[in-house]
């Protein structure tokens, strides 16, 4: 056994000389999966928000229960009708080289956002801006086309950061990192590390350490295995299967939210036979969906409606068919005709989410009992987004993004003139009624009322049968306090975080 | 040295051959840099920003034209740029490399240091008992696959020893030798078991071969100690076919690092290849996947010379 | 003084404890200074005997199981340690082996392989290992020897080789130098060369030989005692000339008389009339070349005459003897006339692709070893385009008979012997009733009695169905017995024709007369061969060279010779 | 002396027969149903059970049977295994065959081709072959057959070259025998022995590389099992649930020692010399 021994405390020597001591303040991070790009207009990747959120600033932020929080913008106000919107800019509000961040850059930005050519995808949410006037250095007007309240809310996504207009000019956006946030990037190799350091004159307020190490570890064990080593005090879980063995180890803590992305399993309601209004409530009624939570999350998640942002969510147990129950759905079967069942395929990427595979194989039994015979097609992430955007499935096993307004999560799918209408191939006109007066309505109570409705109806109709939220990991090392999680899975929370020996 | 004169000639042509492959493959894989990118929510874009981006992208204009232009830039040395990493391919490749090129070249030196000897003990101790056992761990180290030993490695490691070799940045031999030893020398273990197998088995054949033969014997005939005879007559012999082995293996340790460098998380080139599959990332993968081939001709080149250099009947020719 | 007393020697093969013996229960004595040659066929023990002396025999597997063997009356080699072993092998036991172009490492040069005797054994070092390896090479009369030290051994001729061989054997100044057929894969001027060597430096030297051979009349010219082995026993011993002219044993008898020797033009055959008969296989000036060096990019370096303007015609009946030594075409000459071999000039007419057939010289390789009796013998017959019907079968069993061979179709070439399989060889050559079959040193490599038995098997064929043979050997001893008339090939042309008994007893050409006068007989005892290190002419010509047409010279009715002075 | 009864006198050969033939069963009675579970059923009570009384090697994260699953696997492995293998040496060996034979420019065309195949890495290449078709069976067989079929045309080409200056080639020349009487009767029948050798040990390369392609996700598809799917299942269980990584990665690990042992028997019995020892 020598040679193991003296190869072990080889690595031992190596690996304590390398992970920077804590000493020197710096907090390393690890996660599974790399920025795709650095154009915060343009990136809608998961892994590509959660960085830019620390480089670049929007108007307004979103707080750990989705409460809108001052960012650039000190404070803000809608006109009576909700017609037009007025941001009042924090004077000490800088660009990382120092350039204070002015009225023109949010027009500037803003106007980036609207021009059809930078392909911003997020551009639906900002198309009732009908013009940005800047009276004074610090406060702009947005004129809208309409009363549109969930527009806050989009104001508060990274996809609307501000960036100086000289940088929209010189075209350096997406390749020069000039944002107010609270980190400056040093230096980044993609999908292997990246170094920030604190930006020190940030308007938002000192930070207590230095500068963040990120290394990019794809397989999660691989990350679990360095919080053990002590090479990463702080990591992102995505697996619940790895994220469950945190507690486990010494020394480490496990922090869970609850996620906006919603589990679903989406049909196809223009095949046949998925086209039966009963076929889709007897696969609704089929499924028992904390059994499928228990195995593919180990029970990590809660049985969820439509609706997952906190300030919308209702009870579950009250919506069409929550309750598994298989005797109903042999007879809804039945009485669309198809007693004997029907044989389809589900779809599912392999890998995203990890948890992917299982869930399509738990759905396939949990079918069978009734008759409804699935072969499973797992695919490569582009191939199945292919497959998706263009509708061509009859089921899929989906994780989609959640917004903190149900408008601007849902006004995509279920609107009648929403851009992935041929990814929901549902629509009717209740759906497409409430949501457009969710969208004008300004009173709090009145929306969730009208929501709670929405979620009803869809749930009823069964487009798709929603089945639970996740949870967002974040795990530490002792010595890592002050972390605290948001729905949205931002990590704007490491600003508050402390590092203590 | 007309035979290796002859293989240099051989170069461009194969080079030729698989760039040829690899711009057709990347393209014939379905889903393209966009939907990679913004996955998706790319069903957001309306058809102007679809296009505007597929400019950006150069996926607009028709195959014959993207190989013709590519191909321009790779006689002018310039490989193109990497939509995914935003930086020119040639310079990826130039960062990416040395850790790749580093663990192959630990794990073939592992293969050599273990196998050769393992296979020369064994074939001067035949059918003794530590011939069987180097034959058995070696057949045991051709058959565990090396993604189940890195596994093990880290687990072992983290959770019993609480140490790790570093993951997610490379420590260049420069900056730390004892930092850059500790960093691969596992995964070069992992990488490189199935090949010492396969060497010690190899040696181990032509070593018995070798023996066998006449000119051995006239050594033995000298006078000279059996050790003398193994080292001086018979070694220099049996390292031909391990020196060819060893030419088509280094084709496989290239492959064999991607698993090794994604379990490992190491930023190796082996990785940059799977994630620019997984990205759609044209100009990389042809960049890198040139490369690649471009060394595995190298190495084979170096191969044949060794071979000259060894085996002067190669050299000369036939008188 | 012996310098080494053999007494009840044995020695077996196979794991410890349950050996087979090979070797059962030899004696036998050398003094210094004198010659004992071991004679007997493959397989009878006496290499085995060999290796022993000098325990060589431990790394094959091999062990002395019993008897004692004293080398200078102080050492029994039986009972030595390794250890003790290797200070006598190299200092006191000199050893030269029969395959010299697999005798020296390939990858090393010739230099490196001399010097390291030296420089391990003599402990010189420095230059003194240089001038000592080159005085090693003049001294065994190899030309140039500092530029040869620099060559890699396949750069050498196989009789050059031996020389190396034969200077690293004396380079350690043994007291008793062991040679195993030293000469059987040379030609035989080379190896009259080589036993002049012998002779000459074992008088130099002073020291003990063991000279071991198949061939009884190679050592009538060198030793003073004979042992001749048989089946691991030795059969008989003593003075040489006692145990060739008086042999009490019969299996030296059977040595002696059954085994073909050359007499000189005695043991010609009389059976054969020309006269009257047209010519089943007539070749006119047949020509074979071959461009060097060229291929991709680089011109021709020169071209290689193998055969270049060579004419004769076959009556059926007649065998045409083609001798001559490697490299002088005659394999060629016979390849060229089954197209194995596309000629580059040349007529050759016979009655139709299935009238010539031909034999080769390997046994092994010529028969396809996954293949049977019957598919063997019906290959042929398919090649052909006829169906394999009961006539064929009857064909078939009638010529195993006749080449008595066991008439079961089933069996593998493997489980024939190799005098067997070179018959089968035969009998599937005359499937479809050939007129004249070409064999290419079909003899050489069977054993030496094995040779005589097909030899008189060939000879009732070509009585009996008339056959005409074209009998291609480097051995004069067998074309003696077999050939009606003879042709003697020197780089690639016909130096001398015409009826065996002519050429073989009065040869004219110079060639012909060296080649005659370097043939081995038992009658010529103790010569002193005259050494000559002349070597075999290239046939490398420059591009677009063309040989001056040969005249002739006619010497008797049917015996002609070339007139141009040899280039 | 028959040839299987010289195999199983060699050592390795023995152990290696005895392995293969024992997952040769396994896997036919996994493809033929007759297992212990149902391998596809999930026992909603048993999720994540160590290794006891009704499931012997435990069960998965859906309940399912290890066992009943292995067999399944082993199979499916198998079969992807053999089919590929097969492939490639068909095609190997015809290439192989025509460029030794043709030489010249047909001879430089093959080895070519084959030169650019091989200068892919494996992996990558059947990366690409699966990215291009989708991940399944079928294409694992395509991709593990076009890596390996360089490999198979080298083995073929090498030996039938200095066959073809065998006398016996000659002799069949001179008889006038038809190309293909001598390509397939001569040199085919007599490259048995080093393709024999090859193919156990491709298939052994192949297991791996099958193993190697569903760890990375682009294998086999669930539900079906195979090794390799079953062990990059188990990768994120490895603490919770050891035995769902340990009995695969074992049975992969038998599986190729099986085929490497029979390889190295096979490659004594062929080989003459070794051949007689084993009497």
């Amino acid at each position: 056994m020598t040679i193991a021994r003296t190869l072990v405390s080889a690595v031992a020597i190596g690996a304590a000389g390398i992970a920077a001591p804590l000493g020197a303040q710096t907090l390393n991070v690890a996660w599974s999966q790399d920025a795709t790009g650095l154009d915060p207009h343009t990136q809608t990747a998961f892994a590509s928000i959660r960085l830019l959120e620390l480089l670049y600033e929007p108007l307004v932020r979103l707080g750990p229960n989705l409460e809108i929080q001052p960012a650039i913008a000190e404070s803000w106000e809608f006109s009576d009708d909700a017609t037009t919107l007025t941001f009042r800019l924090d004077p000490e509000a800088t660009f990382h080289d120092g350039s204070p961040v002015t009225a023109a850059d949010v027009k500037a930005s803003f106007e980036r956002i609207l021009d059809e050519a930078t392909g911003a995808s997020a551009r639906a949410n900002y198309t009732s801006i009908t013009g940005i006037e800047t009276p004074d250095e610090h406060t702009v007007v947005f004129q809208l086309d309409g009363p549109n309240v969930p527009i806050l809310n989009g104001m508060g996504s990274i996809n609307a950061a501000i960036v100086p207009a000289s940088a929209i000019e010189a075209g350096t956006v997406g390749t020069e990192i000039m944002g107010s946030g609270p980190f400056t990037l040093e230096q980044r190799t993609p999908n292997a590390n990246a170094s920030l350091s604190v930006y020190e004159d940030w308007h938002g307020g000192g930070i207590a350490y230095d500068g963040i190490e990120v290394s990019i570890l794809p397989d999660e064990t691989a990350i679990l295995a360095s919080l053990r080593a002590g090479q990463a005090d702080f990591a992102l879980l995505n697996d619940p299967l790895v994220a469950t063995l945190v507690p486990r180890a010494d020394g480490l803590e496990l922090n869970t939210a609850p996620t906006l992305s919603y589990h679903v399993l989406q049909l196809n309601a223009s095949r046949a036979p998925m086209g039966e209004l009963k076929v889709r409530q007897a696969i609704s009624c089929a499924l028992d969906r904390q059994d499928i939570l228990d195995a593919a999350l180990l029970g990590e998640g809660e049985v969820t409606g439509p609706l997952t942002s906190p300030a919308y969510r209702n009870d579950p147990s009250t919506l069409f068919c929550y309750e598994q129950d298989q005797d109903r759905a042999r007879q809804l079967l039945t009485e669309a005709g198809y007693a004997d069942g029907f044989s389809a395929t589900i779809m599912a990427a392999n890998g995203e989410p990890p948890t992917a595979a299982a869930e399509a194989q738990l759905i396939q039994s949990q079918l069978a009992e009734i008759g409804i015979d699935l072969s499973i097609e797992m695919q490569e992430m582009n191939v199945y987004v292919d497959s998706w955007l263009a509708g061509d499935f009859d089921m899929a096993v989906a994780l989609n993004g959640g917004r903190a307004d149900p408008y601007t999560m849902y006004n995509r799918y279920w609107t009648k003139d929403g851009n992935l209408q041929n990814v929901a191939n549902y629509i009717d006109d209740t759906l497409d009624s409430l949501m457009q007066e969710g969208r004008v309505e300004t009173d709090e109570a009145a929306r969730k009322e009208i929501f709670a409705e929405f979620e009803r109806h869809l749930a009823e109709m069964a487009p798709w049968v929603w089945l639970y939220t996740g949870y967002t990991y974040t795990a530490q090392r002792d010595g890592v306090e002050g972390f605290e999680a948001t729905p949205t899975g931002s990590l704007f929370g490491l600003v508050d975080v402390t590092l203590s020996e | 040295m007309n035979y290796v004169l002859r293989r240099l000639l051989m170069f461009p042509l194969v080079m030729l051959g698989v760039s040829v492959f690899v711009f057709v493959a990347i393209r014939l894989v379905p889903g393209d840099a966009i939907t990679a990118m913004l996955g998706t929510e790319s069903g957001l874009l309306t058809p102007a920003q679809r296009e505007s981006l597929a400019a950006y992208f150069g996926l607009d204009q028709n195959w014959v034209v993207q190989y013709g232009r590519w191909l321009i830039g790779l006689l002018q040395g310039d490989l193109g740029l990497s939509v995914t990493y935003g930086q020119p391919v040639s310079q990826i490749i130039m960062e990416r490399f040395p850790l790749t090129l580093e663990l192959a070249l630990l794990s073939m030196l592992i293969a050599l240091l273990i196998g050769l000897p393992a296979g020369v003990f064994a074939a001067t101790r035949v059918e003794r008992p530590s011939d069987l056992v180097v034959r058995i761990f070696a057949m045991i180290g051709q058959s565990t696959p090396n993604f189940v030993l890195a596994l093990l490695a880290i687990y072992v490691l983290s959770v019993g020893f609480g140490t790790l070799p570093t993951m997610g940045r490379f420590v260049p031999l420069t900056e730390d030798p004892l930092g850059n030893l500790a960093q691969l020398i596992l995964p070069a273990l992992a990488l490189g078991t199935a090949f010492a197998a396969a060497v010690t088995r190899i040696s181990r054949a032509a070593m018995l071969d070798i023996l066998g033969e006449d000119y051995v014997r006239t050594a033995r005939s000298k006078g000279f100690s059996q050790s003398y005879v193994i080292w001086r007559h018979a070694l220099p012999n049996a390292l031909i076919p391990v020196v060819t082995l060893s030419g088509v293996e280094f084709g496989y340790l290239l492959g064999g690092a991607v698993i090794v460098e994604q379990i490992f998380a190491l930023p190796g080139l082996g990785r940059v290849v799977l994630d620019a599959i997984l990205q759609r990332d044209y100009a990389l993968v042809q960049g890198v996947v040139l490369f690649i081939a471009f060394n595995f001709l190298v190495v084979n080149l170096i191969v044949d010379l060794a071979y000259a250099a060894l085996d002067p009947r190669i050299r000369y020719g036939e008188s | 003084m012996t310098l080494l007393s053999v007494e009840d020697l044995r020695v077996g093969f196979g794991k410890s404890g349950h050996e087979t013996e090979v070797v059962h229960g030899v004696s036998f004595e050398v003094a210094a200074g004198e010659t004992l040659a071991i004679v007997g066929e493959s397989g009878s023990g006496k290499s085995v005997t060999a290796m022993a002396v000098n325990r060589l025999v431990d790394f094959g597997g091999g062990r002395i199981l019993g008897g004692r063997a004293v080398f200078d009356e102080r050492i029994d080699v039986a009972t030595a340690t390794e250890a003790e072993m290797q200070r006598l092998r190299g200092r006191e036991i000199g050893m030269i082996f029969q395959e010299p172009m697999t005798s020296l490492n390939p990858v090393l040069k010739v230099g490196a392989q001399i010097d390291e005797i030296f420089r391990k054994q003599h402990g010189l070092s420095g230059r003194a290992v240089r001038q000592a390896s080159i005085r090693a090479l003049d001294r065994v009369r190899i030309p140039d020897a500092a530029r040869r030290l620099d060559q890699a051994p396949h750069q050498m001729s196989g009789g050059m080789l031996q020389r190396v061989m034969i200077a690293m054997a004396l380079a350690g100044e043994p007291r008793l130098l062991i040679a195993d057929e030293p000469t059987t894969a040379l030609d035989v001027t080379i190896q009259a060369q080589i036993m002049a060597l012998l002779a000459e430096l074992q008088r130099e030297t002073g020291a003990g030989l063991i000279f071991i051979t198949h061939d009884i009349g190679l050592v009538a010219g060198l030793a003073d005692r004979v042992l001749v082995m048989q089946g691991g026993r030795a059969v008989e011993s003593g003075p040489i000339d006692r145990v060739l002219d008086h042999p009490s044993h019969d299996y030296t008898r059977h040595l002696l008389d059954a085994v073909p020797h050359f007499r000189a033009g005695q043991a010609v055959r009389r059976d054969g009339t020309r006269d009257g008969r047209t010519s089943a296989l007539s070749v006119r000036d047949l020509s074979v070349r071959f461009p060097v060096g060229g291929g991709f990019l680089r011109r021709t370096r020169g071209v290689v005459h193998a055969v270049d303007g060579v004419s004769f015609d076959l009556v059926p009946g007649e065998t045409l003897g083609i001798v001559g030594e490697s490299g002088s075409g005659k394999s060629t000459t016979a390849r060229a006339i089954l197209d194995l071999v596309r000629p580059s000039a040349g007529q050759i007419d016979t009655e139709g692709r299935s009238a010539v057939q031909m034999v080769f010289q390997n046994p092994n390789a010529s028969l396809n070893p996954r293949m049977t009796v019957r598919a063997l013998l019906a290959e042929p017959v398919i090649a052909a385009g006829q169906r394999v019907d009961d006539t064929v079968l009857d064909r078939m069993h009638t010529l195993l008979a006749r080449v008595e061979l066991p008439a079961d179709l089933d069996r593998f070439p493997h489980e024939f012997s190799g005098g067997q399989r070179q018959r089968l060889c035969i009998a599937r050559a005359l499937m479809l009733n050939p007129r004249v079959l070409v064999l290419d040193e079909a003899v050489s490599a069977l054993d030496v009695s094995v040779q005589a038995r097909v030899l008189e098997l060939l000879i009732d064929l070509q009585r009996e169905f008339g056959l005409a043979y074209l009998f291609v050997s480097h051995d004069m001893a067998v074309v003696e017995r077999i050939a009606h008339r003879v042709a003697v090939l020197y780089a690639g042309r016909i130096v001398e024709m015409g009826a065996a008994q002519e050429v073989l007893s009065d040869p004219r050409h110079p060639y012909t007369q060296k080649l005659i006068a370097a043939i081995p007989s038992i009658d010529r005892r103790r010569i002193d061969y005259a050494i000559d290190t002349e070597d075999v002419a290239s046939l490398l010509r420059p591009v677009g060279f063309t040989a001056p047409p040969q005249t002739w010279r006619q010497i008797g009715p049917d015996h002609h010779i070339a007139t141009e002075e040899t280039s | 002396m028959s040839f299987l009864g010289a195999l199983l006198r060699h050592g390795s050969g023995r152990i290696g027969a005895c392995v293969i033939a024992v997952f040769a069963v396994a896997a036919i009675l996994g493809l033929t149903g007759l297992t212990p579970h149902d391998p596809l059923a999930q026992d909603r009570l048993a999720r994540l059970q160590a290794p006891g009384a009704t499931y012997w090697m435990g069960t998965d994260l859906f309940g399912r049977d290890i066992l009943s699953r292995l067999m399944v696997g082993i199979g499916q492995s198998f079969a992807v295994a053999l089919l590929s293998v097969g492939l490639a040496t068909v095609v190997g060996t015809v290439l192989g065959l025509t460029a030794a034979w043709f030489e010249k420019l047909w001879d430089g065309a093959v080895m070519r081709a084959m030169d650019v195949l091989l200068s892919f890495p494996a992996i990558l290449l059947a990366l690409l072959i699966v990215a291009i078709h989708g991940p399944g069976i079928d294409t694992s067989i395509v991709a593990i057959a076009i890596v390996y079929t360089p490999i198979f045309t080298r083995v073929v080409r090498g030996p039938a070259l200095s066959l073809k200056t065998r006398s016996f080639v000659d002799a069949a020349r001179t008889f006038g025998s038809s190309r293909r009487y001598i390509l397939t009767r001569h040199l085919l029948t007599n490259l048995v022995a080093p393709l024999t050798v090859q193919i156990t040990l491709a298939l052994a390369w192949a297991l791996l590389t099958e193993a190697a392609l569903s760890f990375l996700g682009l294998g086999t598809q669930p539900p079906s099992p195979s090794l390799g799917l079953m062990l990059s299942d188990s990768r994120n269980l490895m603490e919770t649930a050891p035995w769902m990584l340990i009995f695969p990665a074992v049975v992969i690990m038998l599986a190729v020692l099986g085929f490497n042992l029979l390889g190295d028997a096979l490659r004594d019995v062929f080989d003459p010399r070794t051949r007689r020892a084993l009497g």
